[in-house]
């Protein structure tokens, strides 16, 4: 089973497209870049069933990458059940997203470039999943880091988009700096990084040891998967063309941190604090994200805030211990949410770019299949039944009620305002009449297709797809409490949220402004984004950056140490122009000093010699 | 015939030669240094090749006696550690030219000759195993960098290159006291006999003795690698210094430094180090993050990458004072990477300002437009130089941060923010130089890179890869070396130095000679 | 009282070097006044001739090496190393001479013959083993050297140097005098190895006393070798002596009085060494302190070079400090190292000085790396060397002084020498400034090729230089070998 | 008797050398100084040293001074004149001056504390015949190698002060 | 019978020696200095015979003898210097020749 045929079938699209893609068509540059992930597909399916049950991991060994005295670190790729379900949704995904961008990229410049990254990413993001101890795992958790960097700043001659490239690198390293001291102290503990040496041995280290490694690869997920305090990439990262947003800010990428928490769970269960802080920083996080998502007009923004908070239930699945649930509701958001992107990003595609929705209403009629598959996914979102985000929020919405009643019942809350603010997105884009001056236009079948698809994986995901049951094996089993009144109390509040938006959006469009005026202190502040990013600015990165200059440069270095160092220079040239004095010109002055230094001479001779 | 002496003969014959090529023909210097240059690099292929496995002593000994009394040997050899390093001053000599061939134009017979007479400098440093013949490499390296500097250099050159020798002087001569002092109390210059007499106990250094030697080489390293707070010459030689300069400057220069403290202060003096560890691991640590903070607000490329040299170096002291076999193989192999990634650095800077005439971020600006391999290649070198996995610096960072947090998990800790800022200053740059509206003039006078200068690159971005994604053909030879000097430093007897005061109870001359006789 | 007959054939060749030296000095002038047309360039090659026949004469005095003349003379491997120093100083200073006398168009005649009869004085001092011996010497060495400073009679500055150099010198001669007044007066014997003897014996005088006698006759001895605090005269003499007299003045004497010091000290002396240690110990310290600070600021080269002297001085100095054969051996070594460097470095200047030695500042000598390499590259090895860079005899005479002074666990005059060396570097790095890195200036531009004598007083020091730091062994063995005579 | 003698002269002696030091004229300076020279030779016979006193009077007092005396009158030197002033001198002279006496003195006197005393005809050996058979002797290479000491002082002051060729 | 202790004479030549320091240092006349030059080697002279009184020995006195000689050949070439400097400045003010400093 070469394993290694996966993510390398990506690294080579990579590798033709970024050398010789500036000379190829772009038939050809198309043929390789999706035929490479197809063929990963394919490959993955072929793996799996070739690997049937997969009661166990199965791992291969290649090479020794890192050794050093009896420390060393093999490059090596495992399969099991957990493996097998992000190689389906990446690999999956990813092909319906590189063949939609085929048409959403068409008259972009730098094509060849887009889908260069593109294949890189699908390279390091399947090392990632397929890794089988951490450092690999670091590997392909940096470079879908760098890839996402790369794409966000693929207009890289539009400072925003840069800067956006930038914030997410950065935050991301401030995420991985956590990882890295995880791994470092696993290693001081375990004295390995492969996953099964490590979970093996897990139970055995003390739960305080346990709690830090727990509580440090939670750091790395945050950054990864934009959780409290360090979600603020991820809105910017939309500064990247729309389906890099789909596969990588929604389906792929992002999810990353809830994959390796979810991987390192021997841990996190011998370390109840962590699950905790996971738990908390979910919940917050959902709640907090939707509250922002409620008041934006850029279309993107708001999923992007809906990811966000997505990505904020996942945590609190696998907080409360609801691992299989978390990835449940991975997999299936990584259908909508990745509709919903390609969707807006077909709509921005019909207006030229427009992605403000005050200048959008009425697309349905022009743009119908857009609309209806996103209406499909606008509703998973919202957790209605039997749509496939109905099965996987309700999912988790149980395990938090179990674990901590007051998460649910935020949750719950949350849930209803992401109903209301999806359809809002929905029913300002679709609805209402067209505030807009471009001709939309409804886009090619080549970006239809993915979206069709999608739909109907938005849909029927849910039933398809029993993942809880498929990681049963792999995760402690909860007891399963299907308690109905909590069922219906979560469902309803989506029909809530959608209700409140269908009356404030479409019935009595005015509503909502006057709703807004009437809580103008709240408004403003969520409108922007609770200022996060200027606090962050002024309390972070300005004194840094002042304080290294004024200070450090400045001060120190140039001041203080050159000072110090010309000082003696000068201190050594005062001496000689005090020595200089001395030489006068004057015989008689000579003549003086010669016979000064006679009597020093003479004298310390005396006193030395023990003259008394 | 020994590899090693050919691989050190090749440049001083190159550089005999190099003067007698008249000065009419410039094009004949650079040839004449381009094969000789390249002759050397190819020679010195065969030492890794030769090099035995499993002999974590000299290999390729070559041993003659030079002056009778006192008694110095011509005594060359190397080891794991000095191996890569050997191979590395010869890999980037050529470059070097190749990257200087259209940059000097006056005087070009001088600059071709100082750079091969340096190439014999900095290949000697690394094989000397007899302490006097070390010193003398040692020194001799200094010259033609100053001249290098001085001549070939920017606006600020004289004093850069005057700071540069002064500073270098300051600790070399307290280096020659120790080696002198050490000579006196064993009567040998030899390092391996030296080592013996350690073993066998027929050398004792008191307490007292030990810490002020240490303190007297140490000095002189910190200088060279360097070490806050005597880094300060750093950044004005490389912003001075020509390309080539900053290549040698920073690619192999800066290793004498730690490959001294690793190869001689820490098997000489094993407890006065390890006493000495904590203070020094703060101030590299302190290196690591000062050094990136300011790097991040420079407005001049080639000083970013000076600072970020500084910061980069911390991790190598770092490492090799965590006293773990991590540490030192990460240490080793970040001097490589390090070698390699700013060497790569400084070529594409020197790249830009052949076309630009300038090194202040503020003159560039969306060149990734006008030059896309050049950023392309400026991308990789950055990211290596960040620490991403797969290419090269990684691997060295990882191990040295986890020898860290072996022996001490605070170090890490801080240390490990000085990853986090190498992104922030690398990225800024890059932003600002490559990203962005493109100008027209800088459309204009930003040609892609030539053949000359893919020859230059292609090399070097090969190796951050191979260095990074398979470093086991680096990692072993270092590691045999690194294990026995662990050993060697590892104390039974550990006493407890307080530095400060240690140092505060100094006998005065009088005394001294007093109590002698 | 010991009486020794007439004079045997053994003493007579014993003392072959100066006889030549002197008779040819004679000659010279006699020849300078029989000539009617005169030949300037005759009288350079005759003293050359006599200087190589001088060198030949004491290499072979030392076959037969012993003492002379009933004692007052002993021709040892020491003396015999000085001698051959000095002559070899007196064959560097005439190489340079024949451009510089004609372009100041002097006599030619008498500046050799003073020449010549100043290098036999010295040759007597270092040979001197007996205290009326050594004052003679001292004073023909001396009295010819004032002539040749104030040489060119009407070059005020010449005037000035000149009177300076005399007037300071007898000064400090009449100290030193002063000085083995005492010695004589409480030892009673004005032999060198007498006194040794009579130091070691039961009725040796108080050492207090020694010390004080020592004190005066350093401040003689002292002046002679330009040591602090006696240096005071050295850049004003050098600065206004034609360049090469200044090159010989900061050389030869220097070199024979080192000689004499080594003698005095080493053997005479030697018994109550503790006595005069701090003695030499200040005086060094103070003199690598001032001279390489003093040196710092100076913008006349010949000016720097004698501050650059003095500091020279201290580190020989530190040798003499040590007080054992290693440090005799050091201290001997360094001077031929001294020697070579230094005198080349002036040589150099005297090649650009131009007529009235107009270029003598550091200015002058910008870019002389591009009009005239070959010089430059000279220089460069000589300010190296006096740097002390390793391979050129300046670095390992440094390295085997202060050997010598750990072994006598002199850590800290080690460290600060040491230190002073590395600021020195500073002051000799601006004139490797100035010839590479400065466009040319007038007095580079001007400067013709050097002549074959130049190229020559050029390329033998720098030959010697990186010999002596290449190859040390031959001249470290018989410096060693002598030094423990002294003892 | 002796110190009487001894007295006496060496008054004079310290006298005229003050004289010398104080005296602004050359002319009066040489002349005390030849008055020096003269009791010092007397002393020397007190001391023995018949053929040194001779010689004090005829190359000192006689040779030498008169050469000093001849270049004044040539150059017609007159009092001196005060021009520059050397800090250095006035600071440090005086103290220096009577540090270097005091000094001096007081070795002398620690060193011979053992009063053996000297009158008149204590010691004979200074006659000219010793001084001769000496100098021919043991001293035979110093007494020849003064002669090149003469020759140089007769170069260098033709080189020095001759006229121009040209 | 009362004979003069030896170190009166050898007080007495120090006193010359420091008055001829003395006059070196305080003289302004070239001349006058370069007398006082002659009578610091007097005062050394006295405590070479004095000394050798002591000894019963002539080396003192042959030492004497060299010095005297010295002193005429230095008076010789200093005298010829001082002409020169005479020449070249019209002064024998010794403060005047200090063209040559720091």
């Amino acid at each position: 089973m070469q394993l290694w045929l996966i993510p390398l079938l990506p690294l080579a699209g990579f590798l033709i497209n970024g050398i010789f893609g500036r000379k190829l068509p772009k038939s050809v540059i198309n043929a390789v870049a999706v035929g490479s992930v197809v063929l990963s597909f394919l490959w993955v399916l072929k793996t799996l069933s070739g690997l049937g049950a997969l009661d166990a991991a199965y791992t291969e060994h290649y090479f020794t990458w890192i050794q050093s005295g009896s420390f060393h670190v093999g490059c090596d790729f495992s399969v099991d059940r957990l493996t097998a379900v992000m190689l389906l949704v990446v690999t999956g995904v990813g092909s319906l997203i590189h063949l939609y961008s085929i048409g959403y990229m068409a008259h972009e410049g730098g094509y060849y470039r887009f889908f260069a990254y593109m294949n890189l990413f699908m390279f390091f993001m399947l090392t990632l999943v397929l890794a089988a101890n951490y450092l690999v795992l670091f590997v392909g958790w940096e470079g879908v880091g760098l890839c996402s960097y790369l794409l966000i700043g693929f207009y890289f001659d539009k400072k925003f988009a840069t800067d956006a490239g930038n914030k997410a690198f950065i935050v991301n390293r401030i995420g991985d700096f956590g990882f890295a001291l995880a791994m470092f102290y696993i290693v001081k503990t375990f004295g390995s990084l492969d996953f099964a040496t490590v979970f093996s041995h897990a139970s055995g280290a003390s739960q305080g040891v346990l709690t830090a490694i727990g509580l440090l690869l939670l750091l790395g997920a945050c950054g990864k998967s934009a959780q409290l305090p360090l979600y603020v990439w991820l809105p910017d990262a939309m500064a990247g063309p729309t389906p890099v947003s789909a596969l990588i800010h929604a389906a792929t990428m992002v999810t990353a941190g809830v994959y390796m928490t979810a991987r390192s769970w021997q841990i996190y269960t011998h370390a109840p604090a962590a699950m905790e802080a996971i738990a908390i920083i979910g919940i917050l996080t959902a709640f907090f994200a939707a509250t922002i998502g409620l008041a934006q007009n850029d279309i993107k923004k708001v999923f992007a805030y809906s990811t966000v908070s997505q990505l904020g239930y996942m945590f609190v699945g696998v907080g409360c211990g609801a691992f299989s649930a978390g990835i449940y509701h991975l997999v299936t958001h990584a259908f909508f949410k990745a509709l919903l992107f390609l969707g807006s990003g077909s709509v921005i595609h019909a207006l030229a770019g427009e992605q403000d929705m005050r200048h959008m209403g009425g697309m349905w009629k022009k743009i119908p299949w857009t609309f209806w598959t996103m209406m499909a996914a606008a509703i998973a979102i919202s957790g209605i039944p039997p749509f496939s985000g109905f099965y996987s929020k309700d999912a988790i919405l149980v395990a938090a009620h179990q674990h901590e009643p007051w998460m649910y019942w935020l949750g719950t809350i949350t849930a209803g305002m992401t109903a209301f603010y999806v359809f809002r997105a929905m029913f300002m884009t679709f609805l209402g009449d067209y505030r807009g001056h471009e001709h939309p236009h409804e886009s090619p079948g080549i970006m239809l297709a993915p979206l069709v698809i999608l739909a109907a994986l938005s849909v029927l995901g849910g039933i398809l797809f029993k993942v809880p049951d498929f990681l049963a094996p792999l995760f402690p089993a909860m007891e399963e409490a299907r308690d109905f009144s909590l069922v219906i109390i979560s469902s309803s509040a989506g029909v809530i949220g959608i209700a409140l938006a269908y009356v404030m959006y479409v019935l009595k469009p005015g509503m909502a402004d006057s709703v807004a005026s009437s809580f103008k202190g709240l408004y403003t502040l969520i409108y922007n984004k609770y200022f996060v990013d200027e606090i962050y600015d002024a309390a972070v990165v300005q004194p840094v950056i002042n304080g290294s200059r004024t200070v450090l440069w400045k001060g120190i270095d140039v001041g203080v140490v050159d000072g110090m160092v010309n000082g003696a220079g000068s201190q050594a040239r005062a001496i000689g122009s005090v020595l200089r004095l001395l030489q006068s010109g004057n015989i008689r002055s000579y003549a003086t000093w010669t016979l000064f230094g006679a009597v020093v001479l003479i004298a310390a001779m005396g006193v030395v010699g023990g003259l008394r | 015939m020994n590899p090693l002496l050919l691989v050190l003969a090749l440049p001083l014959a190159g550089f005999l030669i190099a003067l007698l090529i008249p000065r009419s023909s410039p094009q004949g210097s650079r040839i004449w240094a381009l094969v000789l240059s390249l002759a050397t690099f190819v020679v010195s292929l065969a030492l890794p090749v030769l090099f035995q496995r499993g002999i974590a002593g000299e290999q390729f000994l070559l041993d003659v006696p030079w002056i009778r009394s006192p008694e110095i040997r011509f005594h060359i050899a190397i080891d794991g550690l000095s191996l890569w390093l050997v191979v590395l001053s010869t890999f980037l000599t050529p470059l070097c030219v190749l990257i200087s061939w259209r940059a000097v134009q006056n005087r070009a017979k001088e600059f071709y000759a100082f750079l091969l007479l340096l190439e014999f400098g900095l290949v000697g440093v690394f094989m000397a195993q007899d302490l006097f013949l070390f010193y003398v490499f040692w020194e001799v390296s200094l010259v033609p960098m100053y001249f290098l500097v001085g001549i070939w250099g920017h606006e600020r050159r004289i004093y850069a290159a005057v700071k540069f020798f002064l500073y270098t002087m300051a600790g070399s001569v307290l280096m020659l006291t120790a080696i002198i002092y050490i000579y006196n109390r064993a009567g040998t210059f030899s390092y391996p006999e030296l080592l013996d007499m350690l073993v066998g106990g027929k050398l004792m250094f008191s307490g007292k003795e030990q810490l002020l030697l240490f303190l007297a080489f140490f000095v002189a390293f910190a200088i060279k690698v360097p070490i806050f707070p005597l880094h300060t010459w750093l950044p004005d030689a490389h912003v001075e210094a020509p390309t080539a300069g900053s290549v040698m400057l920073a690619s192999v220069m800066l290793k004498m430094g730690a490959y001294g403290i690793l190869h001689f202060c820490l098997p000489l003096f094993p407890t006065a180090s390890r006493a000495c560890a904590p203070w020094i691991v703060t101030l590299a640590i302190i290196g690591i993050i000062y050094g990136a903070l300011v790097a991040m607000v420079q407005p001049n490329m080639k000083k970013l990458v000076a600072y970020s040299s500084v910061s980069h170096l911390g991790f190598v002291v770092l490492g090799i004072f965590s006293f773990t076999q991590l540490g030192f193989d990460g240490a080793v192999y970040q001097m490589l990477n390090h070698g390699i990634s700013t060497g790569a650095l400084f070529v594409l800077v020197g790249i830009l300002y052949e076309r630009r005439h300038s090194l202040e971020i503020a003159d560039y600006g969306g060149v990734a437009t006008a030059a896309p391999w050049l950023s392309t290649a400026f991308l990789i070198t950055t990211l290596a130089s960040i620490g991403l996995p797969l290419l090269n610096n990684f691997v060295g960072e990882f191990l040295v941060l986890q020898g860290a947090a072996l022996a001490n998990y605070k170090w890490a800790i801080y240390a490990a923010i000085g990853v986090i800022l190498s992104a922030c200053y690398m990225l800024w740059l890059y932003q600002r130089v490559f990203f962005g509206e493109v100008t027209e003039e800088i459309r204009s006078h930003l040609p892609d890179l030539h053949p000359r200068e893919w020859a230059v690159i292609v090399p070097l971005v090969v190796m951050m890869v191979w260095m990074g994604v398979y470093p086991q053909s680096f990692l072993p030879k270092v590691g045999q070396t690194t294990a026995h000097i662990l050993e060697q430093t590892q104390v039974n007897v550990p006493f407890r130095v307080q530095v400060p005061s240690q140092v505060g109870q100094i006998q005065t001359p009088h005394a001294e000679a007093a109590n002698a006789r | 009282m010991p009486v020794s007959l007439m004079p045997n054939t053994a003493d007579i060749l014993r003392l072959l070097p100066e006889i030549i030296l002197t008779v040819m000095g004679t000659f010279l002038m006699v020849l300078d006044a029989l000539l009617q047309r005169r030949n300037s360039k005759a009288f350079g090659n005759l003293s050359l001739l006599t200087l190589v026949a001088a060198l030949a004469a004491s290499v072979y005095a030392y076959t037969l090496a012993g003492p002379a003349f009933g004692g007052m003379l002993v021709v040892d491997g020491f003396a015999t190393f000085f001698r051959v120093l000095v002559i070899i100083t007196g064959i560097l200073t005439v190489l340079p001479s024949y451009g510089f006398l004609a372009r100041q168009n002097a006599e030619t005649s008498e500046f050799h013959t003073l020449l010549l009869f100043s290098i036999a004085g010295q040759c007597l001092m270092v040979a001197a083993n007996e205290l009326i011996m050594v004052f003679i010497g001292l004073e023909i060495s001396s009295i010819a050297s004032y002539v040749l400073a104030g040489y060119l009679r009407d070059d005020k500055r010449a005037n000035e140097s000149s009177l300076k150099y005399f007037l300071l010198g007898s000064f400090a001669t009449a100290f030193f005098l002063y000085g083995v007044a005492l010695i004589y007066g409480s030892t009673g014997t004005i032999s060198l190895t007498a006194i040794r003897g009579v130091l070691s014996g039961p009725s040796a005088p108080s050492p207090v006393f020694i010390g004080v006698a020592a004190a005066l006759i350093s401040v003689g001895l002292g002046f002679k070798v330009s040591a602090a605090p006696f240096q005071i005269w050295a850049p004003d003499v050098y600065q206004g002596a034609p360049s090469p007299v200044a090159a010989f003045l900061s050389a030869g004497p220097k070199a024979a009085a080192f000689a004499v010091f080594l003698r005095i000290f080493m053997t005479a002396l030697g018994p109550v060494g503790g006595g005069w240690e701090p003695l030499v110990w200040m005086s060094a310290m103070a003199s690598m302190v001032i001279g390489n600070f003093a040196a710092l600021l100076q913008q006349n080269v010949k000016r720097m070079l004698a501050y650059s002297s003095i500091a020279h001085a201290g580190y020989v100095l530190v040798a003499l400090t040590a007080r054992s054969s290693i440090g005799t051996a050091a201290a001997m070594f360094y001077l031929a190292a001294y020697t070579f460097m230094n005198v080349g470095a002036f040589a150099v200047v005297s090649y650009l000085s131009g007529k009235g030695e107009r270029y003598q500042n550091i200015e002058d000598f910008a870019g002389l790396g591009q009009k005239q390499p070959f010089t430059a590259a000279m220089l460069s090895i000589f300010l190296l060397s006096l740097i002390g860079v390793p391979l050129t005899g300046g670095f390992f005479g440094k390295f085997y002084i202060f050997k010598a002074a750990l072994e006598s666990h002199l850590v800290w005059l080690t460290v600060l020498g040491l230190l002073t060396t590395a600021a020195a570097a500073y002051y000799y790095l601006r004139l490797l400034v100035m010839m590479y890195m400065h466009e040319p200036g007038d007095a580079a531009n001007y400067a013709e090729a050097p002549s074959l004598s130049m190229r020559f007083a050029l390329v033998l020091p720098a030959i010697a230089t990186l010999f002596l730091g290449i190859f040390p062994t031959w001249v470290l063995d018989f410096a060693g070998k002598s030094s423990t005579l002294l003892k | 008797m002796d110190v009487i003698l001894f007295l006496v002269f060496a008054i004079i002696a310290v006298v005229c050398a003050i004289n010398v030091v104080v005296q602004t004229h050359p002319i009066s300076s040489a002349i005390s100084l030849i008055g020096v020279m003269g009791s010092l030779a007397v002393l020397y016979l007190l001391l023995g040293a018949e053929f040194i006193a001779a010689a004090q009077v005829i190359v000192y007092a006689g040779a030498v001074m008169v050469l000093f005396i001849f270049v004044i009158m040539l150059l017609n030197a007159g009092e001196e004149t005060r021009h520059g002033r050397s800090i250095m001198v006035q600071l440090l002279g005086v103290p220096l001056l009577i540090g270097l006496l005091g000094l001096l003195a007081y070795f002398v006197q620690r060193l011979f504390p053992r009063s053996d005393s000297v009158h008149f005809g204590g010691f004979t050996g200074g006659t000219a015949l010793a001084i001769g058979r000496a100098l021919f002797t043991t001293y035979l290479l110093q007494f020849e190698v003064t002669s090149i000491l003469i020759l140089i002082a007769i170069v260098g002051a033709i080189v020095l002060a001759r006229k121009e060729l040209d | 019978m009362t004979g003069v202790p030896i170190s009166w004479f050898l007080t007495l030549s120090a006193v010359l020696f420091a008055l001829g320091v003395a006059g070196f240092v305080f003289r302004r006349n070239i001349i006058t200095v370069f007398m006082s030059i002659e009578l610091m080697l007097n005062a050394v002279n006295l405590s070479f015979i004095t000394f050798s009184y002591q000894l019963k020995q002539v080396d003192g006195h042959i030492f004497t003898f060299v010095v005297m000689v010295v002193a005429a050949a230095e008076a010789a070439v200093g005298l010829a210097i001082i002409l020169t400097i005479f020449k070249n400045r019209a002064t024998l003010n010794i403060d005047q020749i200090d063209s040559m400093k720091n």
